[in-house]
């Protein structure tokens, strides 16, 4: 029923690791839930059927616990109810996850003959059997990425992740999408492998792709928590890459690049789990204490939510991949196994590649200048509203649950080789060659990629020397106990205030404009001008909002299709409401005449013969005369 | 002996509903479970054991879903006991609707237990002719006409089934003489019968018939509007009981068709099943309340279990026979209490209920709830993974391989719009809307966890085995 | 190891004079007296004598974040690849990690601009924040060309490769890498076209309305960054797209690279004096053309093989 | 003989779709129930079948005596509309009845193997079925409904006595028992009906 090989394991731990600093933050948010059994009672649910996911060995329980693990989450999405939006994030949410649901039920049922009991290996046996494994593989990529939030499955994701309570989010943002890489990892793995090279291309392009759109809709996004939820759609987009750059060393037979590849795309599902999760208590406790989602009615709030600002501040290094944080590494990594790709010798493929460097360096840029934003206009600057000013410091519990996260923060970027070296257990396990050895040839200080003439960095050395170049700047600074004098900032001679600094909106101006034709705003610009003066008036309001491509084309449209036959079918349905037995007469002339014709002598002119008939038959019976 | 035993707490419950006597009410009630007492004997007797010559038979079939029914009556009959408290009821029109559904559940045995074609039909029909009376136990215009619209379509339905069996024996009996009729032999010779055409055009009349009485397409809404219009726990008995003993006749005949010719039957279910999913599913998406809504998802889970029993999932298919059987009762039964304060709304239905008693009655509605959209640990999680799995080696085997995948895809899309609307209206029933207060009667509550305890029953490894052990 | 050191030194030394000598240049060619080339020393001094004006609205952001905007520049200065022979460089450090390295400093140096509270403030960031993320992919993608150029993604050895094995069949990938650089070291280091570093107008501000409330030592620091960072994009320009004369004796090899780096900085003043300030949302064009050649670069380079 | 009151019974039920009068509906239905019985009593008589007779017998008695009597006397109690106009245009209906007729014998063209070889019964069984459902359809009242319904149970018999040479005795008799009960519950239901109004 259960299996605890080195990948359960290594996702056990990442499940601990993210919901144990969960669960303090989770007690010191307890006080200001109404609902608190309700709330109790699935949080601790949702973590134990996630454990149950990455642990069980047959279908069965696999699919049991996936679907509890949905069902927790919805619930805990309902835990608060504000408004109604937050009823229907919680509706496309589980209605997303149960269409992924279908698409695992399918994979499923097919690779098991029915009997769900069999192990993972089982199924592979019959897998191989199976006429169309590229179906399969479509099963799996549309089941476990709908919950992983790749595009286009994505769109639920900002609208789910944010109306869950602030550990929740964590929860789900940091530890639940890793559940659906894990799913991957699996099946792609224990009954899929070996896979043609295509397979591979497809899950880069969702990667690339997914990373772009998430960063860029994270950027235009005025809501924190929506912001947040977007950028796991942009790390989900990295993990995929690596994973995908992986599949692809794999099928042309570049073992130790595939095992580097994938060992990244790990390693940056543990540093996603950390930092995501910081990120969110980080903003649920401003959430918690200011009582808005609203980015543009913080500010200045570092002054009085230090311990808050620090982690966050740490979270947002590290999600921005920057040196020397852990984020960075994982990132690293996976830059470097598609650097190796020069190792090709399929040259389309090869020059296809740099567009996939292109958009995970594209991303890191964008989530720089949106981490910025995020950070920048949350603590830095003065109070946007009285809100912000009447906050204060999280309580102790919570507090507790940040600090700890930022441990494993810290820890995956300390000990970044015994992470690794776990890692490289994992892929031995999945039938790899081991590679430790290759990226750390001398001790542990060093982090070599295995390609060929391939770059190293040294975490440990760049973090202390970094930290040691400012601590002796400050200390140098100290020593020459220069004079300080605290004064205004300059306005040009007006005063400063709230309302001078940039807004959110206007730090991402410049980005939105340059991506406009993929945003498609809608602008508000409310201007109360004074006696008809073009440059005087009194007050001014600019709003902008996005709503996803994806949303409008793809979401849309299903729901208006849906809309259409419903309300056909249900005309269809009234109107037999008299005709019962004209109903009964044709039905019965149609399935007997499909009968006569199937079990005898099929023909198409018999076929379309019946139509005729039939098609007469209800206009004569049925539709009958107007009136 | 034993067929007397199992008629004996009917004809108890017909005798009592003769005298005219306040404290009838409560004895019938009671005595309907006496019903369980002969049911429980005749499930630990050998199988099969003969009730009465060659015409009545108990198997490990007829047995489970004879004891599921009489759960479900004895359920239906402790909520009829605060039927009064939510709707007007005289004590005359109680004593009748007993009466009746003595003489229901006559037919009924009669029709679950034969191993007689004609004796199938016979009970059948008398289940039908007293439903439409026990419709009319609400005197509103609407039941009337209801109930009218059930007699002409239950009458036209059970005359195809019947036509359809003649046309069986008729097929038969060449090789079987008057034996012809009994499923057993039938089964065992189906390989025999000299024109099979003649069988298939028998049996596509007996399951259109059949199908009619269920609500199959075409005729989707007709079941929900009788529904709608007759007291609830009429529409439970009929959701839990009489469609158990249509289904157990599709049963035995497609037992035999599958001898005859196994694809024509397939297709012509799958097709048939997969339209009708199709048109309920949309029509669920557009229920506004909750008769009509339970009703459709009533006809989508006949329309399941049908695909699933000659996908060969016979398991999946009792499985998830037994879970509907259990689940729709309760949810007919506890739409009593949620339209209790205004009819017909949706928003708010699971709000304003206070005290323990309330607490558990919200709690066990939402646990059907969601049962019935099969999140797991329902057994209807378990039904439909099994029932799937019938249906993908079924794929596996055909030469149409991406095609019956696509099929299933298709299904599995149009289940997950039934599944979508139901998240939504539970979300709104808890969610939204004004918090009415609301009162919730012991006996509704007990009936509700007998329907409880029976669901968890049913996901015992025990039950596992033995269902697995029918077929 | 000494000259290792001892080169570090003479850049960071001469990272000052690099940016008056610019500015001396287009004063010159623009007919006016120029400023003595050591008048970045001057300024340097001034600052760190003057007290330091802190401002109110600010937290301590302000306080940190000058040291960790120089601190990763100066680390960078350690993995440049080497000028003379036979010095100790370190080999294996690639783009990414001095592309990093960089962003850090430019992401504190927006927290920086954020913190202070005016509309200055925000606006430096929010344009830094748009250029900077526009720089990035090009970036990682000309030094992946040329690595690949140089058969190793470390910086540091790839420069060596490059002086010893002059990639001549692939001499059209090589220029429009070096292209897509130099467009790079322009744009990061706020020169015009993309910011203009001498005035201190709305309209063009980008890395002055960043630190227009600094004062002091802070500023000093600041000013030094921005110097610094111009060295280590002008000598990883030298080392890479002009790899020659690592193979001379110590002094002449230092000598030719300081001319070398005199030689960009000439070329940068041309520019400046011959071009107008672009609109913030023309330039976007400006790095559009250096991720296609980046590109370009990749791809000749693939198509012609190895 | 056989194949003479099978055409009789045919024709005396498609005359019955296009009677607008009540009571002439239930003539030609009790007249089409006589051929019925008349038949079985010929058919039970060739084969010496005593439950064939006796089904005749009550055939005769209950469908061509009893039961449009008790109809007559409902309708009479009940007021029942006796102007019944067919819904579906005479013009239509001319051109359905052969249309069924056709369909019907392309149907049963492939079944062999009868027991009495001859499939043409299993065909006009099936088509009466039809017309019996035609006659459902065509009105809006209930009482030509119920009459259609009769009919059909006609076509059953038919069907039951042609084809198969009849069924076991139990099942008849429990099919007239069945048909009692609809009786009395229709009576019921047009009870209740009077007793709201």
């Amino acid at each position: 029923m259960f299996q605890f090989d080195t990948l359960s394991i290594v996702f056990v731990l990442l499940i601990l690791l993210g919901s144990v600093p969960n669960i303090f933050y989770s007690s010191g948010y307890l006080p200001h839930i109404e609902r608190k059994m309700h709330y109790q009672v699935h949080y601790f649910s949702f973590i134990l059927s996630m454990i149950g996911v990455v642990i069980s060995a047959n279908a069965l329980v696999f699919l049991i616990f996936w679907e509890l693990m949905s069902l927790t989450s919805w619930q805990l999405i309902l835990t608060e109810i504000k408004d109604k939006t937050t009823i229907e994030a919680a509706r496309f949410y589980f209605i997303m996850t149960h269409f992924g649901f279908l698409f695992l039920l399918l994979f499923f049922l097919i690779v098991t003959d029915g009997d769900l009991e069999i192990g993972f290996v089982n199924m592979k046996d019959i897998a191989s059997d199976f006429a169309y494994p590229t179906l399969l593989f479509f099963f799996i990529v549309l089941g476990f990425l709908s919950k992983a939030g790749a595009v286009p499955l994505h769109v639920w994701l900002p609208y789910a992740h944010p109306a869950a309570p602030s550990p929740v989010s964590a929860l789900m943002s940091g530890v639940m999408l890793k559940v659906a890489i894990y799913g991957l990892f699996r099946f792609l793995f224990d009954v899929l492998y070996p896979w043609p090279l295509e397979w591979g291309i497809v899950i880069l392009v969702i990667g690339a792709l997914s990373s772009l759109i998430g960063v860029l809709y994270a950027l235009s996004e005025h809501d924190i928590k929506a912001l947040l939820a977007n950028h796991s759609i942009e790390n989900i987009g990295i993990i995929l890459i690596g994973f995908g750059m992986g599949m692809i060393f794999d099928s042309l037979g570049l073992k130790v690049l595939s095992s580097f590849a994938f060992i990244a795309a790990l390693f940056h599902s543990f540093n996603h789990m950390s930092f995501k999760s910081l990120l969110f208590m980080g903003a649920g406790s401003v959430l918690h204490q200011t009582h808005t989602k609203n980015i543009e009615k913080y500010g200045g709030l570092i002054k009085s939510m230090p311990v808050t600002a620090i982690t966050f501040l740490l979270a947002s290094i590290s999600i921005s991949a920057l040196p020397p944080t852990n984020g960075f590494l994982s990132e690293w990594m996976i830059f470097q196994s598609m650097l190796s790709s020069s190792h090709i010798d399929n040259t389309s493929l090869k020059l296809a590649i740099p567009f996939a460097v292109f958009a995970l360096a594209m991303t890191g840029g964008l989530a720089i200048a949106c981490f910025v934003k995020a950070y920048g206009i949350t603590f830095l600057g003065l109070h946007r509203s009285t809100n912000a000013k009447h906050a204060h410091e999280v309580n102790f519990m919570m507090q507790v649950g940040m600090i700890l996260m930022a441990g494993v923060v810290i820890s995956l970027m300390l000990f970044t080789p015994f992470y690794i070296s776990w890692f490289d257990k994992v892929l031995v396990g999945l039938g790899m060659g081991s590679i430790y050895a290759q990226i750390f040839p001398h001790g542990m200080w060093n982090l070599h990629s295995v390609g060929i003439n391939g770059g190293v960095v040294s975490p440990v050395i760049l973090l202390v020397s970094l930290v040691g170049l400012s601590i002796f700047m400050m200390f140098g600074y100290k020593v020459l106990n220069v004079k300080e004098r605290v004064h205004n900032t300059w306005g040009c001679g007006y005063k400063t205030s709230a309302k001078t600094q940039y807004t959110a909106t206007g730090f991402a101006g410049p980005i939105r404009r340059f991506f406009n034709w993929l945003y498609k705003p809608d602008e508000h610009f409310v201007k109360q001008t004074i006696a008809g003066h073009e440059s005087k008036f009194s007050s001014s309001n600019y709003e902008v909002h996005v709503k996803p491509l994806f949303e409008k084309s793809l979401y849309h449209s299903v729901s208006r299709v849906a809309n259409f036959i419903s309300y056909w079918v249900y005309r269809f349905s009234h109107f037999e409401q008299t005709r019962y037995a004209a109903m009964i007469f044709n039905l019965m002339i149609l399935v007997l005449f499909s009968y006569r014709i199937f079990a005898h002598e099929f023909s198409w002119a018999t076929f379309v013969l019946e139509g005729v008939v039939m098609i007469i038959s209800i206009k004569v019976l049925i539709v009958g005369d107007k009136k | 002996m034993m067929l007397f035993l199992l008629l004996l707490p009917a004809l108890i419950m017909f005798v009592m509903s003769l005298y005219k006597n306040d404290k009838a009410k409560r004895i019938l009630s009671f005595t309907s479970f006496a019903i369980l007492l002969p049911m429980i004997k005749l499930f630990l007797l050998p199988k099969p054991y003969h009730i009465w010559g060659d015409y009545l038979i108990a198997d490990g079939l007829n047995t489970y879903i004879l004891l599921v029914s009489s759960i479900v009556g004895i359920g239906v009959t402790l909520a009829l006991l605060t039927l009064d408290k939510h709707v007007k009821v005289s004590p005359n029109a109680y004593r009748r609707f007993y009466r009746f559904f003595a003489i229901f559940w006559i037919g009924l045995m009669f029709s679950i237990l034969s191993n007689n074609m004609g004796i199938y039909w016979i009970g059948l029909e008398l289940a039908t002719l007293s439903t439409v009376y026990m419709i009319k136990t609400n005197h509103s215009s609407s039941a009337h006409k209801e109930a009218w619209n059930y007699m002409i379509v239950g009458a036209i339905a059970i005359s195809l089934v019947l036509f359809g069996i003649i046309l069986i024996y008729a097929s038969a009996k060449p090789i079987l003489g008057e034996d012809a009729m009994s499923f057993n032999l039938l089964l065992a010779h189906a390989k025999d019968i000299k024109s099979p055409f003649l069988f298939e055009i028998g049996f596509a009349i007996v399951s259109v018939g059949m199908f009619v009485k269920m609500g199959f397409f075409p005729m989707n809404l007709w079941l929900a509007n009788i529904e709608r219009a007759s007291f609830y726990p009429v529409a439970a008995l009929f959701s839990g009981i009489l469609e158990s003993a249509v289904i157990v006749g599709f049963f035995r005949f497609s037992k035999i068709a599958m001898e005859v010719n196994y694809d024509h039957l397939f297709i012509f279910i799958f097709t048939y099943t997969l339209l009708t999913i199709f048109i309920v599913s949309f029509l669920i998406f557009r229920a506004k309340d909750f008769m009509r809504l339970f009703s459709l998802s009533g006809i989508e889970h006949m329309a399941l279990i049908a695909l699933f029993w000659v996908s060969g999932g016979t398991f999946a298919a009792l499985l998830h026979f037994g879970a509907h059987a259990f689940l729709k009762p309760a949810l007919f039964l506890s739409t009593g209490v949620l339209e209790s304060n205004g009819k017909y709304k949706i928003a708010g239905a699971l709000k304003g209920y206070k005290g323990k008693k309330g607490t558990m009655f919200w709690f066990l509605v939402s646990l059907f709830l969601l049962a019935i959209i099969s999140l797991p640990p329902s057994p209807m999680f378990f039904s439909e993974l099994y029932g799937f799995g019938a249906m993908i080696a079924i794929a596996k085997k055909s030469d149409h391989l991406l095609a019956m995948i696509g099929a299933i895809l298709f299904l599995l899309i149009l289940l997950s719009v039934i599944f979508y609307r139901f998240v939504a209206i539970y979300q709104s029933m808890k969610y939204e809307g004004e918090k009415n207060e609301k009162r919730v009667y012991p006996s509704e509550l007990f009936s509700l966890v007998i329907f409880a305890l029976s669901l968890m029953a049913l996901l015992l490894p025990i039950t596992f085995d033995y269902l697995k052990g029918i077929s | 190891m000494i000259l290792y050191f001892l080169t570090i030194i003479c850049l960071l030394l001469l990272a000052p004079i690099l940016l008056s000598f610019i500015k001396a240049l287009k004063m010159i060619l623009l007919f006016k007296k120029p400023i003595s080339l050591l008048q970045g020393y001057r300024n340097f001094s001034k600052l760190m004598q003057k007290e330091t004006i802190i401002s109110s609205e600010t937290s301590s952001i302000t306080r940190y974040a000058p040291f960790l905007v120089l601190s990763p520049l100066l680390v960078t200065m350690f993995f440049l690849p080497p000028v003379v022979k036979g010095a100790f460089y370190v080999s294996f450090v690639d783009a990414f990690t001095i592309t990093g390295l960089i962003s850090l400093s430019t992401f504190f140096l927006m927290l920086l601009g954020l913190d202070s509270a005016s509309a200055f403030g925000g606006m430096g960031s929010s344009r830094e924040a748009f250029i900077s993320a526009l720089v990035e992919p090009a970036m990682v993608l000309t030094i992946f060309s040329i690595s690949m150029m140089a058969g190793d993604l470390g910086i540091g050895q790839a420069g060596v490769n490059l002086a010893y094995n002059f990639p001549a069949e692939h001499m059209s990938s090589f220029l429009f890498a070096a292209i897509s650089f130099f467009i790079l070291l322009i744009a990061e280091n706020g020169r015009i076209p993309v910011d203009n570093p001498e005035t201190h107008l709305e309209l063009t501000m980008v890395h002055e309305a960043m630190i227009l409330d600094l004062s002091g030592v802070y500023l000093a620091i600041i000013e030094m960054a921005a110097s610094v960072k111009f060295v280590i994009f002008s000598s990883l320009f030298v080392s890479l797209f002009i790899p020659f004369g690592l193979e001379y004796s110590p002094v002449v090899a230092i000598l030719i690279f300081i001319a070398k780096l005199f030689g960009v900085a000439i070329a940068v003043a041309f520019v400046e004096v011959n071009m107008a300030k672009l609109r913030l949302f023309k330039i976007p064009n400006l790095l559009g053309i250096s991720i296609v050649f980046a590109f370009l670069s990749l791809i000749t380079f693939y198509v012609l093989g190895y | 003989m056989i194949d003479f009151l099978i055409g009789l019974f045919l024709a005396t039920l498609i005359i019955s779709l296009f009677t607008t009068r009540l009571y002439g509906l239930l003539l030609w239905y009790s007249l089409n129930s006589l051929t019925l019985g008349l038949l079985a009593l010929f058919i039970g008589h060739e084969l010496d079948d005593m439950a064939m007779l006796i089904t005749g017998i009550v055939t005769i008695l209950i469908k061509t005596i009893g039961i449009p009597y008790i109809l007559k006397n409902l309708s009479q109690k009940f007021h029942f509309v006796r102007q019944i106009n067919p819904e579906i245009k005479v013009q239509y209906a001319i051109m359905l009845i052969p249309a069924i007729l056709v369909f019907t014998f392309y149907l049963s063209e492939p079944i062999t193997q009868m027991i009495n070889e001859n499939n043409n019964y299993i065909a006009i069984s099936i088509s009466s079925l039809f017309l019996s459902l035609l006659l459902m359809m065509e009105h809006k009242n209930i009482a030509p409904k119920i009459i259609g319904f009769l009919s059909m149970e006609n076509a059953l018999f038919l069907l039951g006595i042609t084809a198969t040479d009849g069924m076991p005795m139990l099942v008849e008799f429990g099919i007239f028992l069945d048909l009692l009960m609809a009786i009395v519950v229709m009576n019921l239901l047009f009870h209740n009906e009077e007793a709201k109004v």
